[in-house]
C-alpha cells in the first residue's frame, strides 16, 4: 500500500481525479469520494474542534451520525456551515473549511479552555457568572457566545433555487440496504406504487460498504442487480440523496432531496434541493443500525473510529484510516473488521475484545493523531488508528417522532422500534435483525401487502453476539459520550448526584444528545452510564424523545420557492395597467397591490393626495375601488340570512336600492361594514372591507352550513368579475352622463343610494351605485374585469373637461376621515356599534350574529372609549396617530388614559391636521380640550375633541 | 449549598464529588397548607413566592412528570413587556423588574439577557398600532422605542430591505426585553424554593380533586391522597383537564405551538426580532442555536407536536425576513401544549369554589410572565384575594363584557 | 394529518382551517348564561373531540371532524349540514 | 354579452410565446392560454340538486363544490335562463383565467403545487377539484391522459403563471 489509497478496490472511479481544498491546502481525490474519504486518503485525520475545550477531532463515522468532521462549504450567499464531511461528494473545485477555530485548526487559542476543563463541568454555567450583576450581559455572555456555536453563517441571499413537492405511493421504504432492496424488490413486483428513499449518493446501503455474499455473487452485485430491475418498473419510484427526515400525522413523511449539493453550482434550471411530502399508505423503516463508540479515555483523539467506518472507507472508498491499527470492539465485528482491513493490505496490530480480556483500553496516545493506546495494565501498544465497536443501535428514530418510545432488547443490547400500527413498519436491522438471512427475509416480509411472502435468495451470515461494555472506568483520559458538545462519561454521574436524575433532565444538564448529530451515537451510551450511577435499568431510564429532523434541513428547502417578492402571492386589480400607465405608486394592502398616490413631477406622498383630494372635491376623481369583497347573495332565503348577518335589517331593502349594513361577530363585537345592494327581489349584492372579504365569506359558509343549513341561499365571491371605480365629486355626474347609453342621472331617475344595472359605452354591461365613500356626489361603477383598464380610460377621457384627477387610497383615507367614516383604525376588532356611533342601526326586531352578547354590561357602559374627532389645539400644530389622549389637568400616566387617536390626516378642506380618535365617554365630550401624550416621538401636545365629521356635516355635497 | 465562585473551585478540587443535589426527592406528605399542582414555571414560582415572602412553608408542587417537562421547558424563551391595553403592562413590567433581580435572589444563573425585542411592521396602519402601543408602554413607564426603516436597518441590516414582499417600514424596540434560559428559571425556582422547605414532588400526578360543601380538602394522585386547606393550579395546558376534576370548565382551549432550533451557529443574530408580515420570531441561544417559532398549529391539541404545514410557514417567514437563513440547517423542532383563553389573556384568580385558585390562560406569552404570575398567584392564594397587579385577570371578565383582547379577534382562541 | 373530505376525499390539513369545538350549540334562548357558556367555555377534551374544519382551500364546506387531540388519530369527517340537521336544534 | 369590447387578459403581456427553460428535446409541457370564453358559477337551490345536475348534461359543466359547476361556454344569461329555478347563477367569465397544461411531465409540474394525487387510477380524465398551489386556490380539470386545465382568480394569475412556468423549467417548456 503506497500512502492510505488503497491500490485496487472501492466504488471509486481512478479515471476521474478531482482537485479540491482543506482551510486553502489543496488535495486530489476520485469521483466518488466523499470529502472525508478523500481526506483520509490523504492522511488528514484533524477535521474539526469540539464545542467546548476546542479538542482536536477527526472523522468518526462515515455517514451522516457524523458528531466531528463538520466544515464550512463554499462562498459568499452558497456559504453553508457544519456540513458533515461524510456526507459531502466530492467534487472538483471544492474547498472547504474547518471551524470553530482560531487562529487556525491547527494552533487553536480556544484549546486554553480544556485547562480549565475540570471546573467546566456539566451545569457549570448555571452556577457562576452571576457577580457582579451587571457583568453577565456585558462581559461572560459575549465571551461565552463567541467561543460557542459551530460555523458562520452567511448574511447574504441564497443565489440557488429551491422546490416543494408532493408525491403519493402504496408503500415507501426508507433505507435502500439489503432490508430495503427486499422489500422493494417483493412489492415492486406484486405491481404496487413504491418509492424506495436512501439518504446516501448511492443507493445499496450496506451492500457498497460491506463484504457480503448474497445469491452466490457479491452482495454489491446483488444490489446493482436487483436496482437496474426496479429502475426497470414503472411503478417504482428510486430517490437517491433523499433523507426522509420526519414522520408526521396521516402517515405523511417529509423528506429532501439534494438534487444538486454533489456539484459546484446546479443549472439554473434545477433546485439546490427538493423538499417533498410523501403521501403512503404503508412505509417501511428499513433504515438499519448504527454502530456506537466506546467510551474510554482518549476516544476522541483523531484516528479513533467506529469500526464499520473504517471498513466502510477500506471498501467503498479504498481508502486507509491507518497503517497500523487497533481494534477495540465488544462484539463479533471485531473479527470481520480485522480481516477486512488485512485483506485490504492494513496491518492489525492488536483486537481488543471485552468479551476475551479484562485489560481494555484506558488511553489513546497522541494529540493531533493518535500514536497509540495504554492498557489497564499499563501496556501500551503503538498504532496510527483505533477501530472501536461499541454495539450496534438500531435506527430508530423515524417510527419515534409521533410520541411512542422504543423499548430496550437485551440480547442485541440495543432500543427497538415500538409497534406502531401496520401502516408503518420496521424492518432489518432497523427492527433488531443484526443477521443479513434475517434482513432479507424481514424485508420481504415488509414489502408484501397482501398474499404470502416470496422465498429470499441464499446468503452468508456474519455471526452476531454481544455483551455491553459501555464505559472504560479505569480510563485515564477524557472519556467521550457526545463528542460535539464535549459531554464525558462523568457529567452524567454528577447530573444524577446533583438531582438531574430524569435522563431529560441529564440531557438538558449536560446537554448530551442536544448536538448536531442529536446523539446518535452517543445517548445509548449516556443511558447506560446514567441507569449505572443511579441504579436503574435501561428501561427504567429510558430514551430521551426522538423529534424530527432525522438531519438536519436547510430553510431554504423547507421554504421553497416562496421567498423574497415570491413569499406571498401577488393580487392585482383590474385597474392596476391604467393606474400603473398614470404612475400610480402601489402599496401592499393583504395580498393587493393598490395605487396609493399618483405623484405629479416631484410631488411627496402628501402633495400628491392633498391634490387629488381638492380636484376630487372641487371637480371629479377616479379611484380603484376593485378590491373591496363583493360576494352575490341569491335565492328564496337571501333576504332572511342578510336579516340574521347583519345587525340591521335588509328585507325593507327595495330592489334597485343599496344599503350600508354593519355585522357583528357572535360576542357582540363590530366584524365588518360594506354597502349591499338589492339587484332583484331574490339577488343581493354584498361588499365587505378589502381586509375582511375572506373572512367574511367564510363566516357567511359557517353560519349558513353550521347554524342554519336549510336556508334557501346560494352565495359565491365575484370580487374577481368586476373592476369598480369610484367617480367622485360635484362633476362625477356630468363625467358619467358621458358614458351611460340611455339613462338621465337625475336624483329621480338615480337617486342617492340607487344600484342599477346600467349599459355603458354603447353596449357594455355594467353596474353603477350611488354611494359615496368620500362624503361627495359620487358613485360606484364596475364592470366585468378584463374591460376594467379600458373603461378606466375611458372615464378618464369623458371627464377631461372637468379636469378629472386619479385618487388613490391616500386620498380616499383623508376623504374619509375629513368624513368621519370609519375604517380600519376603528375597525379594530374591539368595538362596539355603539363605540363607532351606530348603535342606532341595531335592530330590536330580530336576531342576528351578535344581538346577545351585545348586551353584556361591558359593551354597553357608557365609559366606553368611542368615537369623536380629535384636532389640534393649536390649528398650526400637528397630531399624529396613535397618540394616547389624557385628561387637559392630568399627569402622564396609564390610569389617566383616555383614549387614542385611530386615524389622522392632513384635511386639504380646512388646512389643518384632523383626525379620529377613540374617547372615553367621548361623545359628551365635544369641544373639551385635552393632552395629546406621544411620548414614542417625544411630542406632548394639546387637542381639541369635536364631532367626528369634520367636513360638511349637513351632507350637502353628498346629496348636491 | 450556596453557588458562588468559591463553593464551584472547592467543588472542582475535590472532582466534583460533594455537590450537593440542587433539590430533595422528597415522598408526600399526608397534607400540606397549600399543593400546588404543577411543577412548571409558574407552579414553583408559586411555591417559591408563597415560602419566601408569605412564609407559608408547608408547601408542595406536584409535578406528573420531571421537573420543568412542560412549557417552560420547552418555550422561545422572549420575555418583554410591550402591552397596550390598559391592565397589562403594569403585569408584565412587575415580570420585568423581578427577572432583573431574579438571579441574585435565587442565586441560579437563569442566564436573564435583556438583549432587546425588536418588533418590525410592514403597513402605515402597523406603524400606527405600534405608536399607540408604545405609548400605552411609556405611559405605563415601560422603556419603547419607535424606529423607522432606515433605524431597523442600522440594527439588523441583513434584514431583507432589497426585495421583500413586504417591505420594512419600521419597527417598535424594547431594549429592556430579551431572553431568558428557559430550564434554568425552573431549576433556579425549584432550587430556590426547596431550600425554603418547599416539597417538589416529581412523578405525582393529580387525577382528582376533592372537596367537601363548596371547600377543597385535597387531592388523588397516583401517589395516593394528599390533603390540603388550598389548592392552586398551575397546569397550563392541562388547565381545563385539572379544573374539570373540580367540575369547573374554563374559557380556555388547548393547542400546539411548535418550536424550533437551528444548528449552532457563531453570532448571528443579537437581540430578538419579530416579523410583521407573517408569524416569525427568532434569537439566538448562548449556544449559538437561532431558536424560533411563529404560529399555532391552529387545531386543538393535547400533542406535545405539530405538522409541516405549520413548519413551512414558519420558515418561510424565517426565510422572507432573513434571506441569509437559506443555507442555515433546522436541528429539531418540537410542541408544547398552550392554554389558549378566549381573550388572549390570561386567568389569575379566586374560583367559586373555596380554596381552589386558578393560574391558566397563558396562551404563548407566559413564560415572560412567570416571576410576576408565581408573585401574583403567591398573594392572591395567601391573601384570599387578588393582588390589584392581576386585578384585570379575573374569571368572570367574559361574562361582564371586560374581555383584555390585544389582538382584537375575539372568542377565537387560535387566532390569538 | 388528512382529513378525508366527503366532498374532495382525502387531503391535508394545509387545505383546512379550523374553528373549535363543535359540539356547543347556538342557544335559541335569551337566556345570557346559556349564551355565555357557549361563546366562551369549552370542554376542552383530551382524547376524541368534534372539531369545525372548514375545507377553505378546497370545496369551502365546512365539516365536523372526528379526531383525537391526543394522537391525532382522525376517525371520521362529516359536513357540518349534515351534523346541524342530525342534531336537530337544541 | 357579445363581446363588443376588446378583453384584456392579465397575461396578455407576460405568458410569452417560445420555448423556455431546459432543453431535453421536445418540451417537458406545453402551456396555453385558452381564449377568453364563458364561465358561470351555478349553485343548486335547495332541493334542486339533481334536477340541476340532470339539466347540466347538456353543457360543459365542471364540478366546482357542493351541488356547484362551472359552466363553460355559454353566456351568463343563457346559463341563468335556461337554469332559472334550479339553480343561482353568477357570471365569473371575467374572474378566472384559465391555462392549459399539457405534455410528459405534467404531472411532476403540478405534483410542485397540488396534494392531490395525479395518478390516472385516483384522477381520471374528465375530474375536476378545487386544491391550492403555491398558496392560490385551483380549480384543476382533467382533460386528457397528460392534459389539464387549470383556473385561477384573474388576480392571481400573472404571480401564478410565474411560479408555475418556473416549477416547468426543469423539464423544459413551451408557451403556445
Ligand atoms: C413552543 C412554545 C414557545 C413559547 N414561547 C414563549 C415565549 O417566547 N415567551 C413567553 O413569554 N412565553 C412563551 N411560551 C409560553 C410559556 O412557555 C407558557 O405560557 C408558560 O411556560 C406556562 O406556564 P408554566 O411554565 O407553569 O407551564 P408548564 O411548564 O407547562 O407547567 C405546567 C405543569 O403542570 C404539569 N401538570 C399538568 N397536569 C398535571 C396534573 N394533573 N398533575 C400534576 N402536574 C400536572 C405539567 O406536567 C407541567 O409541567 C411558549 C410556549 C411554547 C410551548
Ligand atoms: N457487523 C455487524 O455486527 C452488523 C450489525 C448490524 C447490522 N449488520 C448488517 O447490516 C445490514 C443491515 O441491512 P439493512 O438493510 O437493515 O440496513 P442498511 O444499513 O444496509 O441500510 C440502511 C439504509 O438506510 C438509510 N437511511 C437511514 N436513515 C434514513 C433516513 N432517515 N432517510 C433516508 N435513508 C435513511 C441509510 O443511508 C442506509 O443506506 C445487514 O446486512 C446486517 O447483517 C451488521
Ligand atoms: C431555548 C431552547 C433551546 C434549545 N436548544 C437546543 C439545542 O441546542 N439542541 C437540541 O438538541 N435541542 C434544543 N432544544 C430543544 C430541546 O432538546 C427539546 O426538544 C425541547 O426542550 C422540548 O422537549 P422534548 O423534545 O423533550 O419534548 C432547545 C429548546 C429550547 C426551548
Ligand atoms: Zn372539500
Amino acid at each position: 500500500m503506497t500512502g492510505f489509497r488503497l491500490d485496487k478496490g472501492g466504488l471509486i472511479d481512478r479515471t476521474t481525479t478531482l482537485n479540491f481544498s482543506f482551510d486553502g491546502k489543496v488535495f486530489t481525490g476520485f469521483q466518488g469520494d466523499t470529502l472525508a474519504s478523500a481526506l483520509i486518503a490523504n492522511n488528514v485525520h484533524l477535521m474539526g474542534r469540539s464545542f467546548k475545550y476546542h479538542r482536536p477531532r477527526g472523522v468518526i463515522s462515515a455517514g451522516s451520525s457524523e458528531p466531528n468532521a463538520l466544515v464550512t462549504l463554499r462562498e459568499g450567499g452558497r456559504q453553508e456551515a457544519n456540513t458533515r464531511a461524510t456526507m459531502v461528494e466530492l467534487y472538483d473545485g471544492l474547498a472547504a473549511r474547518s471551524q470553530n477555530r482560531w487562529p487556525s485548526l491547527n494552533f487553536d487559542v480556544g484549546a486554553v479552555n480544556s485547562l480549565a476543563s475540570h471546573m467546566f463541568v456539566a451545569g457549570f454555567y448555571y452556577k457562576t457568572f452571576m457577580w457582579p450583576k451587571s457583568f453577565w450581559e456585558k462581559i461572560y455572555e459575549p465571551l461565552i457566545r463567541r467561543a460557542a456555536g459551530l460555523g458562520h453563517a452567511s448574511k447574504e441571499a441564497d443565489p440557488d433555487k429551491y422546490e416543494k413537492a408532493y408525491a403519493h405511493c402504496d408503500l415507501l421504504i426508507i433505507g435502500s440496504g439489503p432490508t430495503g432492496l427486499m422489500a422493494a424488490l417483493t412489492a415492486a413486483r406484486a405491481g404496487v406504487r413504491i418509492i424506495l428513499a436512501d439518504e446516501s449518493a448511492a443507493l445499496g446501503g450496506s451492500l457498497l460498504n460491506e463484504n457480503e455474499e448474497i445469491d452466490s455473487v457479491s452482495g454489491l452485485d446483488w444490489a446493482l442487480a436487483a436496482l437496474s430491475e426496479l429502475r426497470s418498473l414503472p411503478n417504482v419510484t428510486l430517490m437517491p440523496r433523499t433523507t426522509v427526515f420526519g414522520w408526521y400525522d396521516g402517515n405523511v413523511f417529509g423528506a429532501v432531496e439534494r438534487v444538486n449539493d454533489h456539484v459546484a453550482e446546479p443549472s439554473p434550471y434545477e433546485p439546490r434541493q427538493r423538499y417533498t411530502r410523501i403521501f403512503a399508505r404503508r412505509a417501511v423503516m428499513a433504515t438499519g443500525a448504527e454502530e456506537r463508540p466506546i467510551v474510554f479515555g482518549g476516544n476522541d483523539v483523531p484516528g479513533v473510529m467506529l469500526a464499520s467506518a473504517m471498513r466502510t472507507y477500506a471498501n467503498r472508498y479504498a481508502a486507509a484510516a491507518g497503517k497500523s491499527i487497533v481494534v477495540f470492539t465488544n462484539n463479533d465485528s471485531g473479527k470481520r473488521t480485522a480481516s477486512d482491513l488485512r485483506r485490504a493490505g492494513v496491518h492489525v496490530e492488536a483486537i481488543i475484545d471485552s468479551r476475551k480480556t479484562a485489560h481494555l483500553i484506558v488511553d489513546v496516545k497522541g494529540g493531533k493523531r493518535v500514536t497509540g493506546v495504554e492498557l489497564g495494565n499499563h501496556r501500551s501498544i503503538p498504532c496510527d488508528a483505533v477501530a472501536m465497536s461499541g454495539g450496534w443501535s438500531p435506527i430508530v428514530n423515524l417510527m419515534c417522532h409521533r410520541g411512542a418510545k422504543p423499548l430496550w432488547n437485551e440480547s442485541i443490547a440495543g432500543f427497538v422500534p415500538p409497534d406502531v400500527g401496520s401502516a408503518f413498519v420496521a424492518a432489518g436491522s432497523a427492527a433488531g435483525h443484526m443477521l443479513l438471512s434475517e434482513c432479507l427475509a424481514d424485508g420481504a416480509r415488509a414489502g408484501t401487502m397482501k398474499g404470502r411472502v416470496p422465498a429470499v435468495p441464499k446468503c452468508r451470515d456474519e455471526r452476531f453476539a454481544v455483551t455491553p461494555l459501555w464505559w472504560v472506568k479505569e480510563s485515564t483520559g477524557k472519556a467521550f459520550v457526545d463528542y460535539q458538545n464535549d459531554a464525558t462519561a462523568k457529567d452524567l454521574p454528577l447530573a444524577a448526584r446533583e438531582g438531574y436524575r430524569d435522563i431529560e433532565l441529564a440531557k438538558r444538564y449536560t446537554t448530551a444528545g442536544m448536538a448536531t448529530d442529536q446523539g446518535k451515537l452517543g445517548n445509548v451510551n449516556a443511558i447506560a452510564i446514567l441507569a449505572d450511577a443511579t441504579g436503574r435499568t435501561m428501561d427504567q431510564v429510558g430514551t430521551t424523545t426522538f423529534r424530527p429532523y432525522y438531519t438536519p434541513v436547510s430553510f431554504g428547502a423547507l421554504a421553497g420557492p416562496f421567498v423574497r417578492h415570491h413569499f406571498q402571492p401577488v393580487r392585482k386589480t383590474p385597474l392596476h395597467d391604467w393606474a400603473y400607465e398614470l404612475g400610480a405608486t402601489f402599496v401592499e394592502a393583504g395580498l393587493w397591490m393598490r395605487s396609493s398616490w399618483f405623484p405629479m413631477d416631484g410631488e411627496d406622498w402628501l402633495a400628491a393626495a392633498t391634490r387629488e383630494v381638492l380636484a376630487t372635491r372641487s371637480g371629479v376623481g377616479i379611484c380603484d375601488v376593485s378590491t373591496l369583497g363583493k360576494i352575490d347573495v341569491q335565492g328564496p332565503d337571501a333576504t332572511e340570512f342578510l336579516n340574521r348577518l347583519y345587525c340591521n335589517t335588509f328585507s325593507t331593502l327595495a330592489a334597485g336600492r343599496a344599503r350600508y349594513g354593519l355585522m357583528l361577530r357572535e360576542d357582540g363585537i363590530v366584524f365588518d361594514d360594506g354597502t349591499t345592494s338589492r339587484l332583484a327581489e331574490d339577488h343581493f349584492l354584498m361588499t365587505t372591507t378589502t381586509a375582511n372579504a375572506a373572512r367574511v365569506m367564510a363566516h357567511m359558509e359557517f353560519c349558513h352550513q353550521a347554524h342554519w343549513p336549510d336556508l334557501d341561499v346560494q352565495y359565491v365571491s365575484v370580487t374577481e368579475q368586476w373592476g369598480q371605480m369610484a367617480i367622485a365629486g360635484p362633476k362625477a355626474r356630468a363625467t358619467l352622463q358621458k358614458i351611460v347609453d340611455d339613462i338621465t342621472l337625475d336624483d329621480t331617475s338615480f337617486p342617492y343610494l340607487a344600484a342599477r344595472p346600467v349599459s355603458i359605452l354603447g353596449g357594455m354591461q355594467a353596474r353603477l351605485f350611488r354611494i359615496s365613500f368620500s362624503g361627495e356626489h359620487a358613485y360606484e361603477l364596475a364592470v366585468p374585469a378584463d374591460y376594467g383598464s379600458m373603461v378606466a380610460r375611458a372615464v378618464m377621457q369623458a371627464g377631461q373637461e372637468f379636469g378629472i384627477t386619479p385618487y388613490g387610497v391616500e386620498a380616499l383615507s383623508i376623504m374619509r376621515i375629513e368624513k368621519g367614516h370609519v375604517a380600519g383604525g376603528e375597525l379594530n376588532g374591539t368595538t362596539t356599534a355603539g363605540d363607532l356611533g351606530l348603535g342606532k342601526m341595531m335592530s330590536t326586531k330580530k336576531d342576528y350574529v351578535g344581538r346577545m352578547m351585545a348586551q353584556r354590561e361591558g359593551l354597553q357602559d357608557p365609559n366606553r372609549q368611542c368615537v369623536v374627532g380629535i384636532r389640534p389645539y393649536d390649528p398650526k400644530g400637528k397630531i399624529r396617530s396613535g397618540a394616547h389622549i389624557l385628561n387637559k389637568g392630568d399627569a402622564a400616566s396609564m390610569a389617566a388614559d383616555q383614549g387614542y387617536i385611530s386615524s389622522v390626516a392632513w384635511s386639504p378642506m380646512l388646512e389643518m391636521w384632523v383626525g379620529l380618535a377613540l374617547v372615553a365617554n367621548g361623545r359628551s365630550r365635544h369641544g373639551e380640550i385635552v393632552k395629546l401624550f406621544d411620548g414614542i416621538r417625544n411630542t406632548l401636545t394639546y387637542g381639541v375633541i369635536c364631532d367626528p365629521v369634520h367636513y360638511d356635516r349637513e351632507n350637502i355635497k353628498l346629496h348636491a | 449549598m450556596k453557588y458562588s465562585v468559591f463553593s464551584l473551585l472547592k467543588n472542582t478540587l475535590s472532582g466534583h464529588k460533594n455537590w450537593a443535589p440542587a433539590w430533595r426527592d422528597p415522598e408526600p406528605k399526608k397534607e400540606y397548607d397549600v399543593i400546588i399542582i404543577g411543577g412548571g414555571g409558574h407552579g414553583l414560582a408559586t411555591a417559591y413566592y408563597l415560602a419566601k415572602i408569605h412564609g407559608i412553608t408547608n408547601v408542595a408542587v406536584l409535578e406528573k412528570s420531571w421537573l420543568g417537562s412542560g412549557n417552560v421547558g420547552r418555550n422561545t424563551t422572549i420575555i418583554r413587556s410591550n402591552y397596550m391595553l390598559p391592565g397589562n403592562n403594569p403585569f408584565y413590567e412587575w415580570s420585568m423588574k423581578l427577572w432583573e433581580g431574579l438571579e441574585q435572589d435565587f442565586n441560579f444563573n437563569a442566564m436573564v439577557s435583556q438583549r432587546g425585542v425588536l418588533n418590525l411592521c410592514h403597513t402605515d396602519a402597523q406603524r400606527d398600532a405600534f405608536a399607540r402601543r408604545g405609548n400605552a408602554m411609556r405611559l405605563d413607564g415601560v422603556d419603547a422605542e419607535l424606529l423607522d426603516a432606515q433605524g431597523v436597518r442600522e440594527m439588523y441590516p441583513f434584514l431583507d430591505f432589497a426585495n421583500a414582499r413586504f417591505p420594512i417600514k419600521g419597527g417598535i424596540l424594547q431594549r429592556r426585553g430579551g431572553t431568558v434560559r428557559h430550564d434554568a428559571v425552573a431549576w433556579g425556582y425549584a432550587r430556590g424554593a426547596d431550600l425554603r422547605g418547599v416539597d417538589i414532588i416529581q412523578n405525582c400526578e393529580v387525577t382528582g380533586i376533592k372537596t367537601n360543601s363548596g371547600k377543597v380538602v385535597g387531592v388523588q394522585t397516583n401517589r395516593g391522597y394528599i390533603a390540603c386547606r388550598k389548592l392552586g393550579l398551575a397546569a397550563a395546558g392541562n388547565s381545563s383537564e385539572v379544573a374539570a376534576m373540580a367540575g369547573l370548565k374554563l374559557p380556555i382551549e388547548s393547542h400546539v405551538l411548535q418550536a424550533f432550533v437551528s444548528e449552532g451557529l457563531k453570532p448571528y443574530i443579537d437581540g430578538v426580532i419579530t416579523f410583521g408580515a407573517g408569524h416569525f420570531y427568532v434569537s439566538q441561544s448562548d449556544k449559538g442555536g437561532l431558536v424560533f417559532g411563529g404560529d399555532i398549529d391552529g387545531y386543538n391539541s393535547y400533542a406535545r407536536r405539530g405538522n409541516l404545514p405549520m413548519v413551512e410557514h414558519v420558515i418561510e417567514a424565517g426565510v422572507a425576513m432573513i434571506p441569509g437563513l437559506s443555507r442555515v440547517r433546522v436541528l429539531r423542532s418540537w410542541g408544547g401544549i398552550m392554554d389558549m383563553s378566549m381573550d388572549g389573556s390570561p386567568i389569575i384568580d379566586k374560583t367559586p369554589i373555596d380554596g381552589l385558585y386558578l393560574n391558566a390562560g397563558w396562551c404563548y406569552g407566559g413564560f415572560k410572565a412567570t416571576p410576576a404570575s408565581g408573585w401574583c398567584f403567591a398573594h392572591t392564594i395567601a391573601k384570599d384575594e387578588p393582588h390589584k397587579l392581576n386585578a384585570a385577570y379575573r374569571m368572570d371578565r367574559f361574562a361582564r363584557g371586560h374581555m383584555i383582547d390585544e389582538k382584537g379577534q375575539g372568542a377565537t382562541p387560535n387566532l390569538h | 394529518m388528512l382529513i378525508n373530505c366527503p366532498h374532495c376525499g382525502t387531503r391535508p390539513i394545509e387545505e383546512f382551517t379550523f374553528n373549535g369545538d363543535a359540539s356547543p350549540q347556538r342557544p335559541q334562548s335569551q337566556d345570557m348564561n346559556a349564551w355565555y357558556d357557549y361563546i366562551y367555555l369549552r370542554h376542552n377534551p383530551k382524547g376524541r373531540f368534534d372539531e369545525y374544519a372548514h375545507h377553505s382551500s378546497g370545496c369551502r364546506a365546512w365539516l365536523v371532524v372526528t379526531r383525537d387531540t391526543q394522537t391525532h388519530e382522525v376517525f371520521a369527517a362529516v359536513t357540518a349540514k349534515d351534523y346541524a340537521r342530525e342534531r336537530g336544534t337544541p | 354579452m357579445p363581446d363588443l369590447f376588446i378583453r384584456v387578459s392579465p397575461l396578455s403581456d407576460i405568458a410569452i410565446q417560445g420555448r423556455f427553460g431546459a432543453d431535453h428535446g421536445v418540451p417537458g409541457v406545453m402551456f396555453s392560454l385558452p381564449a377568453p370564453s364563458h364561465m358561470v358559477t351555478v349553485i343548486a337551490r335547495k332541493g334542486k340538486a339533481k334536477a340541476l345536475a340532470q339539466a347540466l348534461k347538456n353543457f360543459d359543466a365542471r364540478w366546482a363544490g357542493p351541488d356547484q359547476y362551472f359552466v363553460w361556454g355559454e353566456p351568463y344569461e343563457t346559463v341563468s335562463g335556461k337554469l332559472k329555478g334550479l339553480a343561482s347563477c353568477s357570471d365569473q367569465s371575467h374572474g378566472r383565467v384559465v391555462i392549459g397544461i399539457v405534455g410528459p411531465h405534467v404531472r411532476q409540474v403540478l405534483a410542485k403545487g397540488s396534494p392531490i394525487d395525479f395518478h390516472p387510477a385516483e384522477f381520471p380524465v374528465g375530474k375536476s377539484a378545487l386544491t391550492q398551489m403555491a398558496h392560490v386556490g385551483v380549480h384543476v380539470t382533467r382533460v386528457g391522459a397528460d392534459a389539464f386545465e387549470i383556473s385561477v382568480f384573474r388576480g392571481f394569475s400573472e404571480s401564478f403563471w410565474e411560479w408555475i412556468t418556473e416549477q416547468a423549467e426543469e423539464f423544459g417548456y413551451q408557451v403556445t
